[in-house]
Formats: C-alpha cells, structure tokens, sequence
C-alpha cells in the first residue's frame, strides 16, 4: 500500500481500534461464559490442523498490548514524523501492522509452531521498525538484536522439534496429554528436560533476561519514541506470554515441578534485578537508563514465573500488563523532555526539563512513581502481588530471598528514579542555560498518555479485578 | 508558704537588682543591701517557723517539697553568714569591675538557689535545686568575660551537670527501691523487700551518686573544675564557691545517704571504703598541689579540695562522731576559706598582686588583713582553739572509735600529714607578709588598708571560724538530735 | 554406542550442524560469519526434522487415485514445517545481509568490534 | 467524617500548586485557613471519640485501606494539629523572602494531610502508603533551595527513607497475611503459622525499615544531611512529623501487629535495644562535635528518637508510655529549639555554633526561650523534658534486664552531653569571650513577633507540661495498657 504517512496511521489507528473492539469482545464473552472457545483454521482435525484459541487471558492480554499499541502510535506520531524520512512513513505502518499481526497471532495461537512462525515474523519486523530510524546506532543496535534474537528463535525452534520427536504433536493439548504420558512413564524424561530448557533459553534470550540484557539499552535507547515503547512494552513480553503459555498448556504445572527450571529462573530473574537497576543507576542518558530499568522488569517476571504457582504466575502476568502500561508512558515522555533540551538526553541537559515542560515531566513522574512502586499505581499492586506469592511459595528460603530483593531493587529504583526527578525539576545553574525548544501542547499526546495513565491507576487501585481475570483465565489453560 | 517566699525573693530581687540601676550604670548598693537583709530575715523567720510546703507532684511519689529541719537549718544559716559577708565585700570589691549590675543579679539568684537546696524536702527537690545552684553560680564564675574566664566557666557548669545527673541515677535508683519518698526520713527509707536481691545494683549506684555529688565538693577524681574556676572568678566569687556552693554537694550527699539510704544500709560495704578512700586520697592530693602552687588563689582553691574532703571523710564514716565532725568542719571552713579568699581579693585588689612570692612584707601594708589571714590559716590547719581544730579532732576520734582496722588508722595518719602540709602552705605566705628580712627595704611600702566594707566582712569571717572552735560542742548539742535519730 | 550413532546418523549429522552454526553465530566477530553460521545452524535444524518427519516405505500425503487409509502416508506436517522454517531463514537472512550492507556503507568494515568502536564516537549520540 | 482532615489539605495543596498565587498575603491566608480546617476537623473526629472503622478501597483481595482512631492516633494526631498551624505561622515570616513559595506552601500543606493519615490509618498496609506519601511529599522540601546540596540532600533522603520503607514493606505484606490483615489491635494479631525465627527475622527488617526515618544507627546520616532544607521545614518534619511518624510506625508495628509478648526477650528485641542505646549515646556524641546549628540540633534529635525506642523496646506498658510521653514532649522542646535556631539564622543569617557568640543580648527573649528548651531537653525538673525521662528511666529498671539498666546509663550519659551541646550555646549567646563578641555594634533586632509567637507557645507548653503532666500522663497511661 503506497498510502502516505498521515493516512497511513489514520488507518493503522482504526485498525487499531478495531483490533481493541474485537478482544475486548472476546474478553467479555469468554469471561461471561467462563469458557474458552477454539478455533480450528481449515477444518482439519488434529494431528493436521492449526488451531487458534481464545480465553480469558488471551483476551485481557491482546486488549492491553492493543491498547498500549494505539496509544504509542498516536503519541509517538510526532516524533515519528521528524525521525523517520517522508517517504519511508508508510512502510513504517506496514511494519507495525505487521508486528501488531504477529503479536495478535502468538497471543491467539493454540499451535506451538505456529508460534514460531510469527515468533521469526515478530523479530523482523521488530528490527524493521528499529532501524526504520537511519541512525548508524540504530542500525547497529538491530545487527545485534537480530544476531541475539536469532540464536533465540533457533533453539526455540531446535526445542519445538525434539517436543514433536519425543510428542508427535504440534498442537498444544495433543502434546500436551502426550507428555503427561511421558512423565507418567518416565521415559525420556532427559530429552523432554532437554527441550524445554532450550525452548526457555531461547525466549529468555529474545525476552532479555540476565545475562541477555545487554542489547536491551542500545535498541530501546536510539529506536524512535513509537518502536522504542512497542518493543520494551510489547515485544519481549510477547514472548514471555509465550513461554508462560508453553509452561501451562504444554508442559503442565505437575510436570514443569518436576524440573528445576523454575529455580533458575528465579535466581537469573532477581540477579537481573539487580544488574539491571545497578547499570540503570551507572547510566548518563536518560534513555538509557529506562532501558536498563525495563531489564529489571523483566527479571520481576521472570522471577514470578520462577516463584511458581498460581500465585507466582499471576503476578508475573499482572506485572507485564502493569510494565506495559508504564514503560510505554516513560519511554513516550523522555523524547519531550529531551525537545526542550536542545535534543538531549544527558542527564546534565535535561536538568530543568520538566519546569519547561510541565505535561511530559508528570508524566514521566507518574511512571517513575509506579516503577518504584509508590502506592496507588501499579507498581506497587504487583510489588504486592510478588511479596504474597513468595509468602505462599511456602519456602522460607525462597520467601526472604524474593522479599530482600524487592526491598533493594525498590531502593535502587527510587535512588536513580528519584535522582532524575529531582534533577528534572530542578532550575539549572548558571552556565548550564539551554536553549529551551517550543513545547507543543498536542492533543493526540495528551490523550494518549492520560489513557496510559488511567491505564496504570486502573491496574494500582483496582488490581483485583485483573488478578481475578488472570486467575481465571489461568485456569482456564487447564 | 514561708519557705518559698525566702526562695523566690532573692531570686526576684536579684533580676530587679539587673534593672534597677543606680548612678553611672551600677548596681544600687543601697537597695542591694536592702535585700540582703530582708533575704536574711525571712531566712531566720523560715528558720524558726518555716512549715513543709509541697510545691508541685510530678507523679503520686514524685514530689517538690520544701522543708526545713535541723540540718537543713544549720546550712541555712551558714549560707545566709557567708552571703551576707561577702556581698558588703563585693560592694567595694566590684567597684573596679564593670558589668557589675550582673554581677549582682546573680549573685541574689545564686543566693536563692542554695537557700532553696537547704529548704529541699526530698531528693528529687535537692537534685532540681542541685541543678539550679549550678546554673545561677555559674555566671558569678566567668564574670569577667575573659577567654579563661569563660571556659572554665564551661568547665565549671559541665563537671557540675555532669556529676548532678550520676547523682540522678542514684537518686532515681533510690527512688525505685522505696516505697515512700515524698520526705527525707533520718535513717532512711529503702523498701527492704524491693532491695532484695539487688543490693549489688543499688550499692553501685549509691556509689555512682555519691560521686556525682562529690563532684560539686571536688571530690576526686571529679575535681577538675575547682582549680581552674576558683582564680577567675572575681574574689567574692570564689569565696562563695569553695566556702558555700561547694558545700552544696555536701548536703546533698547528707540528704542522700543519712535521709534516704540510710546510714546502716552502707555500713561495712565496699562503697563506704571506696568512699573514704577517695576522701582521703582527695585530702592529700589537695593539699600536696597547694603546697607545690605559686599562684595564691590557686594555692587556696587547692587547699579547698583537701579541707571539703576532710568533711566527706568525715561523712564517709558513717558514725556519729564522723558527722559530727563533718558538719563542724563545714561551717569552720566555710567561715576561715571565705576569709582566707576575701583576703586574696584584697591583695589584688588593692596591690594587683596574686603570687605568693610578691606578698613579702604586705603585712606591713595591711595588717588588718594580713591578721586575718593569719587567723583564718591557723583556723584551717588546725590550731586550738580554732574551729578546724574541734572538727578534725572530732573525726580522728570517731575514726580512731570504729574498728575498721586499717581504715581506722588511715584518717587521722592523712589528716596529720595534711595538716602539716596545711600549716606548710599557709603559714610561709603570713611570715614572709609580716616578716619580709632584713634585705627588703620596708620604708618604700605605704599603707594600703582597704576600708571598712572590706575589712568588716573579714574579721567577722574570722570571728565564726573562732567561735566555731570555741562553742563547738554548744553548736552541736543545738543540733542534738539529729544524731540518734540517724544512726 | 556408536552402533546407536550410527542408527540415526541423520540426527548426530544435525545436532554436528547446529552446534558448528551456534558456535560460528555467537563466537564470530564479522558479520557475514555470523550470517552463515546462522544459515549452517537453520540447515541443520531443519535436516533434523525432516529426518524426524520421514518414515520410511510410506508416500507422501498426496492424495491420487483415492484415499488409502492413514498407514499408506507419512504426517505432512514436518514437511511443511521444514518448508516455513526455510522461508523465514531466507527472509531473515535477506534482512541481515541489508543491514549487513548498511553497516559497511556507514563503517567500511565488517568486523562488529570496530563498528562498535567506532559508533562509540558517533555524532548523533545525544 | 474522618477522611475530612487527611484529605482537605492533600487537595488543597495539590490546587495551590496548580493556582500560582502572586501575592504573599493571598497564599497566607489560604494556607493557614486549610491548616486550621483540618485542625479544626482532626479535633472534632477526636473528640467524637468514634473508634469504628472506615474502609476506602482495597488494592488487592485482603489489602484494603482503611482508618480509624485510638488512643495512639489520637495522641499523634493531636501532636501534630497543634503544632502545624503554628509552624506555619512562623513560615510565613520565615520564608518571607524565599522562591517558589508556591510550591513551599503546597507542599507543606499536603504533609499535614498526610501525616494525619499516617496517624489515622486503621491497618498496616494504609499506614505504609501514607507512609510512602510521606517521603515523596517531603522531597521537594528538602531540596528546596535548589542548589547542589539540595539536590544531594533531597537524594540521599529518597534512597534512604524510600529503601528503608520498601525493608519495612515485607515486614507489612507478612503481617498483613499472617495477622488477620495487619488491622492494629493491641496486643498484636499475629497467628503464629510460620517458624519464629524467619518472622523475627521479618520483625527486625520492619524495624530498621521503619527505623530509618527514626534515623537508628545504621541509617541516621540522612537526618542531619536534610538539615539544609529551610528551618520550618526542618523544625516541623525532621523534628516531629517525618521522624515521628517512624517511631510512630515501629510504635504500631511492635504494640499493635507483632504484640509485646511475641518479641519479649527475643534475639530481635535484644538486637534492636543494643542498636537503639548506641545510638541514644552516638547521636548525642555527634551532636557535642558538631558545629552547624541546626545540623547539632538534627544530632540531637537522632539521640533523642532513640531514647523513644529504647522505651518502646522495653516492651513493657511503661515503656511504651515513656516512649510515648518523650514522643510528645521530645516534639514540643525540639519546636521550640529549631525554631529559635531559625529565628537566630534568620535575623542574623549565619548558621554556625561560633556566630551564636554574644547575640543573646541581641534577641535575649529567642535565647532565653532557647535556654528554656534546652534545660527541659536535659531533664531538668519544672520541665517536660523531666517527665518523660524519669518514666523511661523508671521502665527500665522494672524491666531490670541487663540490656535495660544499661540502657538507663547511656541515657544518662546522652542526658549530660545533652546539657554541654546545648547550654554551651546559651552560655555564648550571653556570655561571649572578650573579643568574641560577634556583634560589636552591629544592628541586631529582636526576631519578628510572628516568629516569637509560636515559639513563646512552645516555650510555655514546655514549662505546662512539666508542671502539670498529670492529665496527659493518664492518657497515656490508659492507651499504653490497651484501654483506649
């Protein structure tokens, strides 16, 4: 489609739109009849055919990354406009479309290929979109993304195939019965091991758990304001959707027990925490420094997954809606603060900002405060989602282990968060006099990012509701 | 009602004293004196028809009480003697110095502050006017203003607090141990049942306190202050501290072992050993650096600690003959010290001369003053019919009395040495004043008498110390009953 | 042992494959390596499945002359598989050669220490 | 009804930042009416004496926030009313020629809401979020004057107070799961479902969590650092509101959640009580060496958060009352001595100990009220200061446990370093070295009287409730044996 730019994401919009129509409809109807529904493409029964299924969690999902979705581009619309040349802007939204396509269809999927089929989709297109900006770092970020992102899907893929030598199947619950057999039997117990830790590796990589989070601040750091928010926001919790899909329709919670997966992860998930935070606090550039931020994230969930049980798994799900809703918000109001500060993002540059533009400075603060986990945003409702599932895990070990960790990274948190803050409202000293660019109040932005906003208090104040839809859609998987 | 009257005057009196000024800026002597007096007089009404008077109850037994019995009048009166001395003496004394209006002021506060430790009805009482004796005498001591001045001032006020909150811990423990508390009971009110057990505990916290107050009395090893504030403070100054305030750790030390442990509950414990030894070692430490200063008021300040000492061993024996001697010893030392410091103000005052070593034939100058210098001397090392002499024998004995072997021996061995060393520093000073030798030509030297405000004070500073020895034992049987009732 | 290697040398043959392509992608420092270790990994990955997807003494599932019963026909599935899987490995592989080639007009050099190197002192760093 | 005085100054706070008032007057009287509602109110729910529980909303199934009085609150609560007007009265004239009053003003509105809340707040959970409200309101006052040492000041109070919540934080989510929602009860809620140890283990992060902003050893060194921010700020917040309310929260956490009995002599109390008497003595300590006036002051109130603890950690009744009693009468002498600290730098506008020399005949009724406070502050009879410390002392020789009668020592120690930190200023004031003088001739004039009001107030209720403690004291009595 050779549409210009505007109507380009005039389109994307309302397909957007749409798109956030349909899964909210999917969510109300499975919600209401407490059922999940499948669908199966071409009338081919299993072993053959390619099923997509829609439930509960499918659906609160698929809402949010909609929603989040339409709010960066409608707010990062802006930037995409000087950052990406004239003539490129459309294919811009083709890509995104795309990206959008992929992640709906690894949301839907009920087919572990499948799943990697746009598991591959997802990664070019979300290297498209990064280097879509013409920057040599941007260019180089996404060599290496690729690079990670590759060795990623290929040991997913290596993984799906043993599944389906040891299985048979390609269809989630057909394997699923096959490997409860398997574990029944005991019989290449090794092999099955073998697979899903290379499945898990393999997202973990693409996710961007510790030790794989290097390449997280360079991609997200240059990429324009839209892609930067959809791929922290979006992408690599996509996978992680995935992973946690895998682990409940594939494996099955007694068999996943029965390795040890679960403690790793849980160990790499809070050493990321960790790193993450201490590299964040180490960084001079704003973006940067959120980047190495949305690491930790990440380690939050993939702790929560290693926590294991319902409980765990609730809120590690709650935390990639919570950390969707607010890395999207961050990483949309850095690039303003940066406008009025002769383009920079050095923290030295940016003092001040926030006085010169008051809308993006609260905004940034919002999220700071919810990544702190300041009560009232959600931040602080999956802090307390965390604490409760260390408490059930029943391990006192485990128990302290989770809870000193959530003590220091909030500590870590609030001192670079803080920091910033501080330093965002504070009046620059003499010497430092920035030529302080226009502010364009814009209402697209406003609107976006007050969406977000109320996005993020939803999740803070009335967390319950989406803990009970995870819950029963966590059932649901069965 | 009385009682708190003879409190608050002086204290009154003394802020007006800083407002009302008379010609040139100066304090107005004539209404200075009136106050005096009247202070004196509602003293001695207090004395004789002073009742109990509960002020304020912190909590049921925690209360601010003033009453006065016969110890706490004996002191009265001995503050109001020395008070109303020294203040005609500051009248000439204070004419050279400026800021005297403060001076004054204080100097009244200070006065209502000690009565009000006399009048204290319980120990909390005596530890809160503990408190404020230090605080209103404190700026008598860094008066003039100068860097020493002030420091030991500091000096002065932090050794004080610091010892009267280690008498709070003992008070405090006191207080826990006892069910009553509200007034002193002669002998003693500790709870036995509630000690049982912890005789340990209260026993070193008794300690503790006795060394807290002994601060104020310079006691060692808390008598670091006393040399430093003494030869700052302007004379009439230091004649108050080491003749009254220091005496103020005295009474509270009274009021805490006799009047509230009681006298039996120490009797033979480590602590009172521990006690006497310190008193003993403060005596002849006291008295070695006096002999060794050159400066004389500092001579003096160090002798002080060594006389106030012979007081706490004195208490330290915890026998009626020790308090006996104790008290007597008080008011002979408070009189003869007074003098003796009245008299190195006038040295300086008049000749600007404070070491020993320039006083060669002063006593051609002054001889009213130089006599009472000698007086005063013979007084404090202890020449009958002096009051030094009745006090210290009466110690001895009462040492000498008990059987508590070595510490039986020890008092009287120290006192002797300490005499002498007494008579060592003191009686140099009076020869060379009157006897300067034949090289030392006499007809340079004019008259230098001061006048009557100052040579008035002195004489009847020494007249006290001379009755103190002569009726001794009729000042005693005054007191009478004391004695029983406490041991 | 190596009886059992020997059995499914197809399998030993892929797993060889995949591990030099690892190694090549993650260990390499110049891009175009990296590439082909990518593609040797891809091939060996999908040499594997077919391997798993062949059963032998059965025809392809294309239906001639009637359906027989399922025994007649191997699952179509692992095919298919293989099928997408090099699809998406070529697509993937055009796209890297592309940056591959952006990389090179930018930094004259394929050698990704150096771009590093050099992008440390780019001028769009803000 | 409750929620009335917790949120009217939140909101009106939040609008004052948003109205940009020009004129001083205008944003005084705004100001002190809002403060004054919510007195008015806090006083009204006081006194209605209606002790039933309010429920807001709740984050989670089984975390909700909810408020209600007792005895505790209301004596924090009413502390707090009293003093805020005042304080702001004293700003006014204080911050006269400061920036950004606006945002001074909103910001100091909008913590005596939140303090209110802290003090109102029905469970664990709701007092950890005001809690946190607390810190983040605080910030920009301390880093108000905003240059580097604000900036750094205001960080390092974050990173502290902020990690040393988010310690406290897992001692909440456990009390909250494991003691029928962590709503206060005293006498504690917990069921004892998991092992002793790991929950003492929680106890002691809850206690140095909180402690923080109780400034206990370790993690004291902010307090003195936030001394930057303007006097008001530092009198009312890191005198009394912040530093309270950490003593206030450990107050609830160790009476009302865990319950005296679980810790009496535990490992944890015994660790706390050492922690604690170390820093009675080291703050004190710290004070005596420091020269800044006010950052001796911030010193000073380190050493004294701690005697509250120690009494708090006797886990006794008594205790519990002394550490109650000095909470309030500690608050009442520290207003009254920053406040003259402020008035000194104010008039003067120096800030060191030596430039005190010789201005007490300058403003002899700042430093005679000065004078007043510290003597009180050393325990002095006729002052609160005595009364508070007598009941600790005598708490802790019921206890009688070796820990306890040490802790008597070190108090009395403190106790003295006390009397030569603060007395030594009064003596420069007034008594200055010849030649110390710093004033010879200068202009000096007695402090404003909007400044020499509140602290005259202080000053008198100082003298008050030495003298007549006997109400207050059976207050306290009765709530520190579960009564109200």
């Amino acid at each position: 489609m050779m549409l210009p730019g505007k109507t380009a994401k005039r389109y994307t919009v309302v397909y957007e739109c749409v798109l956030i129509a349909l899964s909210a409809c999917v969510l109300w109807y499975t919600f209401v009849t407490g059922s999940s529904f499948t669908y199966v493409m071409g009338a081919f029964p299993a072993p053959w055919g390619n099923e997509i299924r829609g439930g509960v969690l499918e659906g609160l999902i698929a809402l949010t990354f909609m929603i989040v979705m339409l709010c960066s581009v409608l707010a990062g619309w802006r930037f995409i406009q000087t950052d990406i040349d004239e003539s490129k802007q459309n294919l811009y939204f083709t890509l995104l479309n795309l990206l959008t396509a992929a992640l709906m269809a690894i949301t839907w999927t009920n087919d572990i290929f499948t799943g990697y089929v746009f598991l591959e989709i997802l990664t070019l297109t979300s290297c498209g979109i990064l280097i879509v900006r013409e920057i040599g770092r941007t260019t180089l970020a996404a060599v290496r993304y690729m690079i990670l992102n590759l060795l990623g899907s290929g040991l997913f893929l290596l993984g799906v195939v043993l599944l389906y030598d040891i299985t048979g199947h390609l269809l989630m619950m057909n394997m699923q019965s096959a490997i409860s057999r398997i574990a029944l039997e005991r019989e290449n117990m090794t092999v099955l091991t073998l697979s899903v830790g290379i499945m898990t590796t393999g997202l973990a990589i693409k996710s961007g758990l510790f030790p794989f989070h290097f390449w997280m601040p360079d991609t997200y750091g240059w990429a324009t304001p839209t892609s930067a928010s959809v791929l922290s926001a979006l992408v690599s919790k996509a996978y992680i959707f995935l992973l946690i899909k895998i682990y409940f329709r594939v494996i099955g919670m007694n068999v996943l027990s029965q390795m040890p997966i679960g403690k790793i992860l849980c160990v790499l998930g809070m050493c990321g925490i960790v790193f993450g935070s201490v590299s964040a606090m180490h960084a001079d550039n704003l973006n940067r420094m959120v980047a190495f931020s949305s690491a930790a994230q990440i380690g939050y969930i993939y702790m929560g997954i290693g926590i294991g049980g319902t409980a765990g798994y609730t809120a590690a799900i709650f935390h990639i809606l919570s950390h969707a809703v607010t890395k999207s918000l961050l990483f949309l109001s850095t690039p303003r603060l940066a406008e009025v500060s002769d383009k920079s993002l050095l923290f030295r540059k940016l003092q001040g900002s926030a006085l010169r533009d008051r809308e993006a400075g609260a905004f940034f603060m919002i999220g700071a405060f919810s990544m702190i986990g300041i009560p009232v945003f959600s931040g602080f409702s999956s802090k307390l989602l965390f604490a409760g599932a260390a408490a059930a895990s029943g391990s006192d070990v485990k128990l302290i282990l989770v809870m000193l960790v959530l003590a220091l990274s909030s500590l870590l948190n609030a001192m670079y968060f803080i920091r910033t803050l501080i330093r965002i409202y504070t009046v620059p000293e003499k010497g430092y006099a920035v030529s302080s660019g226009r502010v364009h109040h814009h209402p697209e932005y406003m609107t976006s990012s007050v969406i977000l906003v109320a996005a993020n208090l939803f999740l803070g104040l009335f967390s319950w509701m989406a803990v009970d839809l995870i819950q029963k859609g966590l059932s649901m998987f069965g | 009602m009385l009682l708190i009257c003879t409190v608050l005057f002086p204290i009154i009196a003394g802020i007006l004293v800083a407002s009302v000024k008379g010609k040139e800026g100066r304090a107005n002597r004539s209404f200075c004196t009136a106050v005096t007096l009247i202070t004196d007089l509602l003293g001695m009404l207090s004395v004789f028809f002073g009742k109990t008077v509960t002020v304020l109850s912190f909590s049921e037994n925690v209360t601010m009480t003033f009453s006065l019995d016969t110890i706490g009048k004996y002191f009265m009166v001995a503050v109001m003697i020395l008070y109303t001395a020294v203040s005609f003496y500051a009248f000439e004394y204070m004419k050279a110095e400026e800021r005297d209006p403060v001076f004054f002021a204080f100097y009244y506060v200070s006065f209502g502050a000690l009565l009000s430790v006399c009048e204290a009805g319980n120990l909390v009482t005596v530890y809160f006017c503990f408190e404020m004796a230090t605080l209103t005498s404190v700026p008598l001591v860094l008066h003039e203003m100068t860097k020493e001045a002030v420091s030991a001032g500091l000096k002065y006020l932090f050794y004080s607090i610091g010892g009267a909150l280690m008498g709070l811990l003992g008070v405090f423990f006191v207080y826990f141990y006892s069910s009553a508390g509200k007034e002193f009971v002669p002998g003693g009110f500790l709870d036995m049942n509630k000690v049982a057990g912890h005789e340990g505990l209260l026993l070193a916290m008794i300690f503790v306190a006795i060394v807290g107050f002994g601060t104020k009395a310079g006691m060692y090893p808390m008598h670091g202050w006393l040399p430093t504030a003494h030869p700052v403070a302007p004379a009439p100054a230091s004649a108050l501290l080491s003749g009254i305030i220091a005496k103020a750790g005295i009474i509270a030390v009274i009021r805490l072992v006799f009047y509230s442990v009681g006298a039996g509950f120490l009797r033979g414990t480590w602590v009172q050993y521990a006690w006497m030894s310190l008193a003993m070692l403060t005596i002849f430490m006291g008295s070695m650096m006096a002999f060794l200063e050159k400066n004389l008021k500092k001579r003096l300040a160090y002798s002080t600690i060594s006389q106030i000492s012979y007081i706490m061993l004195g208490l330290s024996l915890l026998s009626e003959g020790g308090l006996e001697g104790g008290l007597l010893h008080l008011l002979s030392h408070a009189s003869s010290k007074g003098c003796l410091f009245l008299t190195a103000g006038v040295f300086i005052y008049k000749l600007g001369k404070r070491d020993v070593a320039d006083l060669k034939g002063v006593g051609k100058q002054m001889p009213v003053t130089m006599w009472c210098f000698m007086i005063a001397s013979l007084s404090l090392v202890g020449i009958p019919p002096m009051g030094g002499f009745l006090s210290k024998w009466y110690i001895a004995s009462a040492a000498v009395g008990d059987g508590m072997g070595v510490f039986s021996v020890l008092p009287p061995v120290i006192l002797l040495v300490s005499a002498l060393l007494t008579a060592g520093y003191l009686f140099p000073v009076a020869i060379d004043a009157f006897f300067p030798g034949k090289d030392f030509d006499v007809s340079s030297l004019k008259k230098a008498e001061p006048n009557a405000l100052m040579t008035v004070p002195m004489i009847a500073l020494c007249i006290v110390a001379l009755i103190v020895g002569v009726f001794g034992n009729g000042i005693l049987s005054l007191l009478g009953n004391v004695f029983t009732k406490l041991f | 042992m190596i009886s059992t290697l020997l059995n499914n040398s197809e399998e030993v043959v892929a797993i060889i494959l995949f591990g030099i392509g690892f190694t090549m992608l993650l260990f390499h420092r110049n891009l175009i390596r990296k590439l082909i270790g990518m593609n040797i990994m891809d091939t060996g990955t999908f040499l594997f499945l077919a391997s798993m997807g062949y059963i032998t003494g059965r025809k392809a599932p294309i239906v001639v002359n009637g359906v027989q019963e399922m025994k007649a026909y191997i699952n179509p599935v692992p095919a298919g598989l293989v099928l997408t899987g090099i699809v998406v490995s070529v697509s993937v592989t055009a796209v890297m050669l592309s940056l591959t080639i952006r990389l090179y007009k930018r930094y004259h050099t394929l050698n990704l220490d150096d771009i590093y190197a050099m992008s440390k002192h780019d001028m769009e760093d803000r | 009804m409750m929620l009335l005085p917790i949120f009217i100054p939140v909101l009106g706070g939040f609008a004052m930042l948003f109205l940009h008032i020009k004129d001083d007057r205008t944003r005084n009287i705004y100001s002190e009416c809002v403060a004054l509602a919510a007195t008015f109110l806090t006083w009204v729910v006081l006194l209605a004496g209606n002790r039933d529980m309010i429920t807001v909303y709740s984050f989670t199934r089984g975390f909700a926030v909810c408020f209600k009085t007792d005895g505790l609150s209301s004596l924090f609560a009413g502390m707090v009313s009293v003093m805020w007007p005042l304080v702001l009265l004293y700003s006014f004239e204080y911050m006269k020629d400061a920036k950004r009053k606006n945002g001074f003003f909103a910001f100091y509105v909008m913590t005596y809401g939140i303090t209110l809340g802290i003090a109102f707040a029905a469970d664990l959970l709701t007092m950890y979020v005001f809690y946190e409200m607390l810190t983040l309101v605080t910030i920009p006052l301390v880093s108000h004057y905003q240059d580097h040492d604000g900036m750094y000041a205001g960080r390092q109070y974050a990173a502290y107070v902020i990690g040393g919540a988010s310690l406290a934080f897992i001692a909440v989510v456990m009390v909250t799961l494991y003691g029928n929602g962590g709503s206060f009860l005293y006498g504690g809620t917990l069921s004892g479902v998991l092992n002793k140890d790991l929950m003492l283990l929680i106890y002691l992060f809850g206690f140095f969590g909180f402690g923080v902003k109780a400034a206990v050893f370790p993690l004291f060194a902010w307090l003195p650092k936030a001394a930057v921010a303007p006097t008001p700020v530092t009198a009312l917040l890191h005198a009394v509101a912040v530093v309270n309310s950490g003593v206030f929260a450990i107050m609830r956490l160790t009476y009302y959640s865990y319950g005296p009995e679980y810790l009496a002599g535990t490992w944890a109390q015994k660790i706390a009580l050492v922690a604690v008497e170390f820093t009675v003595v080291f703050g004190a300590a710290m004070a005596l060496r420091e020269r800044h006036f006010k950052r001796r002051l911030a010193y000073s109130t380190v050493s004294n958060l701690s005697y509250m603890l120690f009494g708090v950690m006797l886990l006794t009744p008594d205790g519990f009352l002394g550490g109650m009693a000095h909470m309030l009468f500690h608050s009442i002498i520290k207003m009254s001595l920053f406040l003259c600290a402020g008035a000194f730098m104010h008039v003067t506008g120096n800030e060191y100990i030596y430039e005190t020399n010789g201005v007490g005949k300058r403003m002899p009724v700042t430093f005679a009220f000065y004078t007043l406070g510290a003597l009180s502050l050393t325990g002095v009879p006729l002052f609160c200061g005595f009364v508070s410390k007598w009941k600790l002392f005598t708490a802790g020789a019921e206890a009688g446990t070796p820990l306890a009668v040490t802790g008597i020592v070190c108090l009395l120690i403190a106790a003295f370093l006390c009397a030569v930190y603060t007395l030594s200023v009064s003596v420069r004031a007034f008594f200055p070295m010849q030649g110390k003088d710093r004033y010879p001739g200068k202009k000096i004039e007695e402090a404003d009287l909007r400044m020499l009001v509140p602290i005259g107030f202080f000053a008198v209720l100082n003298i008050v409730f030495g003298v007549f403690s006997a109400p207050v004291m059976n207050f306290l009595q009765s709530v520190a044996q579960g009564l109200r």
